[in-house]
């Protein structure tokens, strides 16, 4: 007796594939996390992306947080708020807030990152900065702007660090490195401070603003930036990897889905009319099907971009178009064998309308096939159109894992070492790839057409 | 004009006139070659007859048997209808061509592709019908739950996949699937071909019954003369496209004229333990030949033992040489 | 007559999710030397797989569960495979399929592969040799030229009996190689078959569906039924005076040039992934008594032949 | 005499199918092509008008004015413009499969030349070989590997095969690239980590040679870790099928031993169907081997093309994307062929 099965044995075979399920558990959570991060991720984000003025006090290319598990110790961003300040106002005034922090790491900071604010104009800002073991800094700013963003690169702050090292080295520094003066804040105190290590424990920082009319001092903020940042480490303009490598996971899904379903419906319905038609019309058709075959769809792509503004939707169609030809192959194989059973000729003979006859028995012989390839062409769209993003074709304004590589590869990262830069995306193109070719592999296990070529 | 199409007469319902179905085997950049399927038959079917065409694999019985009811356009010759008013099948085009499914019908040979396995009993029964109009819930139950019963299929059977059926039962179906119309005639492909020994009975049964008691004609195609014998009226054997010898069955198998059907008898095997030490002869020479290189004259003078000059040359006509008994032989 | 071949017990299973399909079950069988024994049953009876078994050609999901097949005393059941491959398959006993129209690889010419069965058991061959055996068969010699696709029906099948005699095999096992031909061609692979026994003193098992058939060629014929034999004597008896009442029904269902009317035998075959302590005839059999339904009965011998019937 | 046939049916409905392909691809990038072409007579314009200059023919500024503004009419005229369309199209495919594809607005051949067919010549060989040795490394183990899986079915060298399929068919092949660089270049410091030698011809052909190789190892790693699971899976289940038919049962009959059973009869029988499957696989693994290129600065069109993006060299672009479609419409034909060469059918005409 010949095995033929229902569409609920399909269903059952299905949730007995073991990796048929896992797939459809990985869908289920990307899925779950692109609606976080529609909902979620402002879609402002995208044109920030681009912006890397944005980026500034995030550590630049940095490795993941969790380095520092692994041995590697590579401090996280410490920011220490000062929001309750005291003082006088008036004519003239004074504010002044302290905070303490504790610092445990072998290692200085990347970087300080002060950002005041405190409303009105102040005619000077001072941050006095007590070690462990008691010495003072003191960093002046002589007409400080509420609400910018002062760091160790700026003029002022490093003039007051120089002068701290020559006052504990008692030697004249003409040039010191941002390091040399973040060393300084953190180091041992004494003659070698610039190479003593760093000093554990608790650090008070007070800042002071002085005016000559009444301010409103809040929340102001001296940012500590670390070395390792987030879950996925930093791009070198700053960028959080694991921001973007979220924010890159709708578009690929949406691209994917649409992209495949209008390919492989397409094609299946090309190959299988094709097949089912037979004569000259197949003739045409498969050759038809030779002339988009015999197309490179990525170099096309890329020819195309400098002629066609690419969206998610032109880019979906045109990946689309260029894409149907490898299942209109093999729907035409299934057809050809369908079309010589007897049938379908049985049909005819009834009086039957080739119509009907697709419908009811050509068409239901190509559903599965058509779910198969549905799911296994999604993993090939996302990473087809990663390729091309890589290859710097992608519609404005959209955060792609291929983008991210293609600056990675720009910044010449394998050749830094920031190992995290293009692991994370890659990987992600792997997750997203993954679940529709476990889905895709079940489906095909299970309605097995068994094709052989020709 | 050749005989056996003298018998137009009121009993005959379909006439086939000097038919011819011509393949052509063209390639790109290639002669065309011409495969001579059917090549000048002339023969009728009376009411409720069952016709068996007899013959080898490769003689045309089957492409004449679908030219017959108008799957296959006939390169020339006239195929005519006679259910009431005359008509014209071969040419039959777009709404008169579908009328025609309802009254010319086919039992395929496998019933194992002939029905699509994926479809419950009831669609395989109910969609010829939907096609021809009958869509009424109740007509279409109706009609179902008689044909079940002409073909002894229980009716509990109507919601089964046709996939978990046996073949006897598909065969059935595919029988039911056909009378369902009330056809006036039935080309049956080898209905039994592909059955076993057992089955065989009860489905050469069916088709008896339906031509005995509902008049439907029964063009037979088999390539057993055995199975001719037992389930035919009159037997016409076709070789290389040409019918040589037609006749009732029992004078066609026990007093054969054409060498070509002597043969045939002497091949088919009998039940005879006696013959088990003996080299068995059948008096013919060779093989069938290509299917695009048919001989000159009569087709079968190369491998006849019998071959004359004149079957060189001129194609012998069909005579009446015993009452209802037609050859195509120069030696009559 | 000492027997060339012989099953005794033999059982092949196919395990199935729904458990073993016992397709051959306690076959006994023989096959003496220069005879010509007919194994007839319809599809499913087993026949066809009792060949393959005792070629040890059953594959996963199959397997013999049983028995012992003796060709010339040595049970080729228990030696090595290669030893088999070697020494037994093909050059002892060769094989002639249902499917040998099929049974050609389709890439390589006829007198290629008729040359290479030669070579890859040490003999030698060549275009000679392979001419040779196609004149045996009544081939012209421009055939080991051809691929198999060139070829009709009946020259492939005949080509595939050159092939088989190559290795001058003492068995060949003919499974149903009539079935795909017409009958003029059917006749020549008959006699072909006829003359390798008496010419040649080749013993054959020429399993078919085909009783008629079967009644020309056989000098003993076997009955199957659902996996076992249930009759088996001297053709002349068994097609003449047939005993069980299942060789009755199926003879009384072949369609022959003597037959007015054909008759069916009602009712299935069992499951046989089910057994059963039943004949397994009795639900299809008229003359089915109360002892059929609880005991199965054993080949019994009565006049001349055996026969598994409570009748007797 | 019906293999030559084949062939000829097959030569014509390739030539035309890459006519259409071409076509195809014009329609697509028409505007840009136009702006290419307006954009290289303005610059053979004023070269035109240099030269004028340079050679004092004594001619007072308006003529050359005039002069130079025929000399780009007459340009322009040579592709089409101010023609009707049909017209146009024919000119512009003719001169696109004439080669000639202008000049680059920034980039340079080796030799310093400008012109478009000038820098596919140099990178062409580079991708050439490349690709057809990791399609031959590919198609060769792959097949094995599918024979192996299919010979042992269901046993575990058979169920790793999915396996690799499913990594095929997930992971993009620059990123291989680029954890394999990671790893063998700068962590284990074995191979290079891109570029295509760095020994120049001068210092001996053989060192050169080597040297080549060496850097070729690692993007040829790469192409063939992405491509070789889906090719092996692929071969796995025509190899199954192909076990299934009546033949395999007769060979085994006949006493043949499983492996020439399989790595003669079953891979002969399922070849036509491999190589078919052989030109899916090149079509679908062309632009992954792209892609490589640029991850391992081969100096390829694939690399040509990802410099020619990041400045908007648009002449190159175009060029590229015709002589790719033309070395992939080759692979196709090549891989029909062979289909027809090795398909008994085929060769006897029937």
């Amino acid at each position: 007796m010949e095995t033929t099965r229902t569409e609920r044995s399909y269903a059952r075979e299905f949730l007995k594939s073991r990796s048929g399920v896992a797939g459809l558990a990985i869908l289920i959570i990307l899925l779950a996390t692109s609606i976080y991060v529609v909902a979620g991720i402002p879609s402002s984000l995208n044109t920030k992306w681009e912006n890397s003025k944005a980026w500034e006090g995030n550590p630049q290319a940095a490795p993941p947080v969790w380095v520092n598990y692994l041995g590697v110790d590579a401090p996280q961003t410490l920011d220490v708020n000062l929001d309750k300040f005291t003082g006088t106002s008036g004519s003239s005034s004074a504010y002044s807030s302290t905070q303490t922090f504790t610092w445990n790491n072998d290692v200085p900071p990347s970087n300080l990152v002060l950002t005041p604010n405190f409303g009105g104009a102040a005619y000077e800002l001072d941050v006095i900065w007590t070690k462990p073991d008691g010495n003072v800094v003191q960093i002046a700013l002589s007409f400080p702007t509420s609400g910018t963003e002062y760091d160790i690169h700026t003029a002022a702050v490093s003039q007051s660090l120089t002068k701290y090292i020559q006052s504990q080295t008692g030697t004249f520094v003409t040039v010191v490195t941002p390091n040399g003066e973040l060393a300084a804040l953190f180091s041992n105190d004494g003659p070698r401070l610039l190479n003593n290590s760093v000093q554990k424990g608790t650090y008070s920082v007070t800042l002071q603003i002085l005016g000559d009319q009444t301010l409103s001092p809040s929340s102001s903020q001296v940012s500590l930036v670390g070395d390792s940042y987030g879950t996925m480490g930093t791009d070198s303009y700053g960028r959080p990897i694991d921001l973007g490598v979220l924010a890159g996971l709708p578009w690929a899904l949406e691209l994917g889905t649409i992209a495949s379903v209008l390919s492989v419906v397409g094609g299946i319905l090309w190959g299988g009319l094709a097949g089912f038609y037979g004569g000259w019309r197949d003739k045409v058709m498969s050759w038809g099907t030779l002339v988009i075959l015999a197309v490179p769809g990525i170099s096309f792509i890329i020819a195309l971009s400098f002629s066609v503004q690419l969206s998610l939707l032109v880019e979906a169609l045109v990946i689309a178009a260029l894409s149907w030809p490898g299942f209109a192959i093999i729907a035409r194989t299934v057809t050809l064998s369908i079309r010589s059973q007897t049938y379908i000729e049985a049909d005819r003979a009834m009086g039957i309308s080739s119509t009907r006859t697709f419908l009811t028995h050509v068409l239901p012989r190509l559903t599965p096939v058509t779910i198969a390839f549905t799911a296994l062409s999604v993993s090939g769209v996302i990473i087809f159109a990663e390729t091309l993003a890589f290859l710097g074709i992608e519609p404005g304004n959209v955060i792609t894992w291929g983008g991210i590589l293609n600056e990675a590869i720009t910044a010449d990262s394998s050749l830094h070492g920031w190992w995290w830069w293009t692991l994370f995306p890659g990987i992600m193109i792997l997750v997203a790839s993954l679940p529709f070719v476990l889905i895709g592999f079940a489906v095909d296990r299970i309605v097995a057409p068994r094709v052989s070529a020709k | 004009m050749p005989a056996g199409s003298t018998e137009a007469g009121p009993g005959v319902v379909l006439r086939a006139q000097d038919v011819r179905v011509y393949f052509s085997k063209k390639g790109f950049l290639e002669k065309g070659t011409v495969v001579k399927a059917v090549d000048g038959v002339t023969l009728s079917v009376r009411r409720g007859e069952i016709l068996a065409l007899v013959g080898e694999s490769g003689s045309g019985k089957t492409t004449l048997g679908r030219a017959a009811i108008g799957l296959v356009r006939p390169s020339s010759g006239t195929i005519i209808l006679n259910d009431g008013a005359e008509q014209e099948v071969g040419r039959a085009r777009g709404r008169q061509w579908k009328a025609l499914r309802k009254r010319l019908q086919m039992i395929f040979q496998d019933p194992f592709s002939s029905i699509d396995p994926n479809m419950r009993v009831y669609d395989a029964l109910r969609i010829p019908l939907a096609a021809q109009g009958v869509r009424r819930r109740e007509d279409v139950r109706a009609r179902i739950s008689d044909v079940m019963k002409r073909v002894g299929l229980p009716e509990q059977i109507i919601n089964n996949y046709v996939f978990q059926l046996s073949g006897g039962q598909r065969q059935r179906i595919g029988i039911a699937r056909v009378l369902i119309f009330d056809p006036v005639l039935v080309v049956a492909d080898e209905p039994v071909s592909m059955l076993d020994a057992s089955l065989k009975g009860d489905i050469l049964h069916i088709i008896q019954n339906e031509s005995r008691t509902n008049n439907v004609a029964f063009l037979f195609i088999t390539h057993d003369m055995a199975v001719a014998r037992v389930i035919a009226d009159r037997i016409a054997v076709m070789y290389l496209g040409q019918v040589d010898e037609i006749g009732a069955a029992e004078a066609t198998v026990l007093d054969p004229l054409h060498p070509y059907t002597k043969a045939m008898l002497q091949a088919s095997p009998v039940i005879d333990t006696s013959l088990k030490d003996k080299i068995k002869k059948v008096n013919i020479i060779g093989e069938l030949p290509q299917s695009t290189a048919h001989p000159s004259g009569c087709k079968f003078h190369p491998r006849c033992p019998y071959a004359m000059d004149v079957c060189k040359e001129q194609v012998p006509a069909l005579k009446e040489v015993k009452p209802e008994h037609y050859v195509a032989c120069w030696l009559y | 007559m000492t027997s060339l071949l012989e099953a005794k017990g033999l059982k092949i299973y196919y395990a199935t999710p729904r458990g073993d399909v016992r397709a051959a079950e306690e076959v006994d069988l023989q096959v003496g030397s220069q005879e010509i024994v007919g194994l007839a049953g319809e599809s499913g009876s087993g026949k066809s797989t009792l060949a393959l078994g005792m070629m040890r050609l059953i594959t996963s999901p199959g397997r013999i569960a049983g028995g012992e097949v003796l060709f010339e005393g040595t049970d080729i059941l228990t030696i090595p495979e290669e030893r088999f491959r070697k020494d037994y398959r093909w050059s002892k006993m060769a094989m002639v399929f249902q499917g040998s129209m099929n049974g050609f690889t389709p890439v390589f010419t006829i007198g290629a592969q008729i040359d290479e069965v030669m070579k890859i058991h040490g003999r030698d061959g060549g275009e000679l040799a392979v001419r040779k055996l196609l004149q045996m068969v009544d081939l012209d010699d421009s055939i080991a030229r051809r691929y198999p696709h060139e070829l009709s029906g009946g020259q492939k099948q005949r080509a595939f009996i050159a092939m088989a005699l190559a290795l001058e095999p003492k068995m060949l096992f003919a499974d149903e190689p009539t079935t795909a031909l017409d009958v003029v061609t059917q006749v020549s692979v008959i006699n072909l078959l006829k003359r390798l026994k008496n010419d040649m003193g080749i013993s054959i098992l020429f399993i078919t569906h085909d009783l008629a058939l079967l009644s020309e060629v056989v000098d003993t014929a076997y009955i199957m039924y659902a996996g076992r034999v249930v009759e088996t004597g001297p053709a002349d008896v068994v097609f003449n005076r047939p005993r069980h009442p299942y060789s009755q029904g199926l003879l009384a269902a072949t369609p022959t040039l003597q037959s007015r009317e054909i008759k069916g035998i009602p009712g299935f075959m069992p499951d046989l992934a089910r057994p059963s302590d039943m004949c397994s005839f009795s639900a299809r059999c008229q003359f089915v008594m109360d002892r059929c339904t609880v005991e199965r009965p054993g080949l019994k011998r009565t006049d001349g032949e055996d026969v598994a019937c409570w009748l007797y | 005499m019906g293999y030559a046939r084949f062939l000829i049916g097959k030569t014509i409905s390739y030539v035309l199918a890459l006519f259409a392909a071409v076509s195809l691809l014009y329609v697509g990038i028409y505007p840009s092509l136009q702006r290419v072409i307006e954009g290289s007579a303005d610059e053979a314009a004023s070269e035109f008008q240099r030269n004028l200059v340079k050679s004092h023919t004594g001619l007072t500024l308006p003529q050359i004015a005039a002069a130079v503004a025929t000399f780009k009419s007459n340009y322009l005229a040579a592709f089409g413009f101010n023609q009707p369309y049909p017209v146009k199209f024919g000119l512009q495919m003719l001169n696109l499969f004439e080669f000639h594809l202008g000049s680059a607005y920034n980039l340079q051949a080796p030799d310093g030349s400008k012109q478009v067919a000038d820098l596919i010549i140099a990178y062409l060989p580079n991708t050439v070989v490349l690709f057809t040795t990791g399609t031959l490394l590919v198609v060769a183990v792959g097949a094995i590997l599918g024979l192996l899986a299919a010979k042992s079915a269901g046993g575990k060298f058979d169920k790793s095969i999915p396996i690799i399929a499913v990594i095929h068919s997930s992971i993009p092949a620059f990123w291989i690239g680029f954890l394999l660089i990671a790893y063998f270049a700068y962590t284990l410091n074995w191979l290079p980590s891109g570029g295509i030698s760095s020994i120049d011809v001068a210092a001996g052909v053989l060192p050169h040679f080597t040297d080549f190789l060496w850097h070729l190892t690692l993007p040829l790693l790469s192409f063939f870790i992405v491509s070789v699971g889906g090719f092996a899976y692929v071969v796995r289940s025509l190899v199954i099928s192909t076990m299934g038919e009546d033949f395999v049962t007769t060979a085994r009959a006949r006493g043949m031993t499983d492996r020439r059973l399989i790595f003669k009869h079953v891979l002969r029988t399922a070849s036509p169907g491999i190589a078919t499957q052989s030109i899916l696989a090149v079509a679908g693994s062309f632009g992954g081997a792209i892609t490589l290129e640029v991850v391992f600065r081969w100096p390829g069109l694939g690399f040509l093309t990802f410099a020619a993006i990041q400045i908007s060299d648009l002449p190159v672009i175009l060029g590229t994307t015709f002589i790719l479609t033309i070395i992939l419409f080759l692979g196709l034909y090549i891989g029909e062929i062979a289909y027809g060469f090795l398909d008994p059918r085929i060769k006897t005409g029937d």
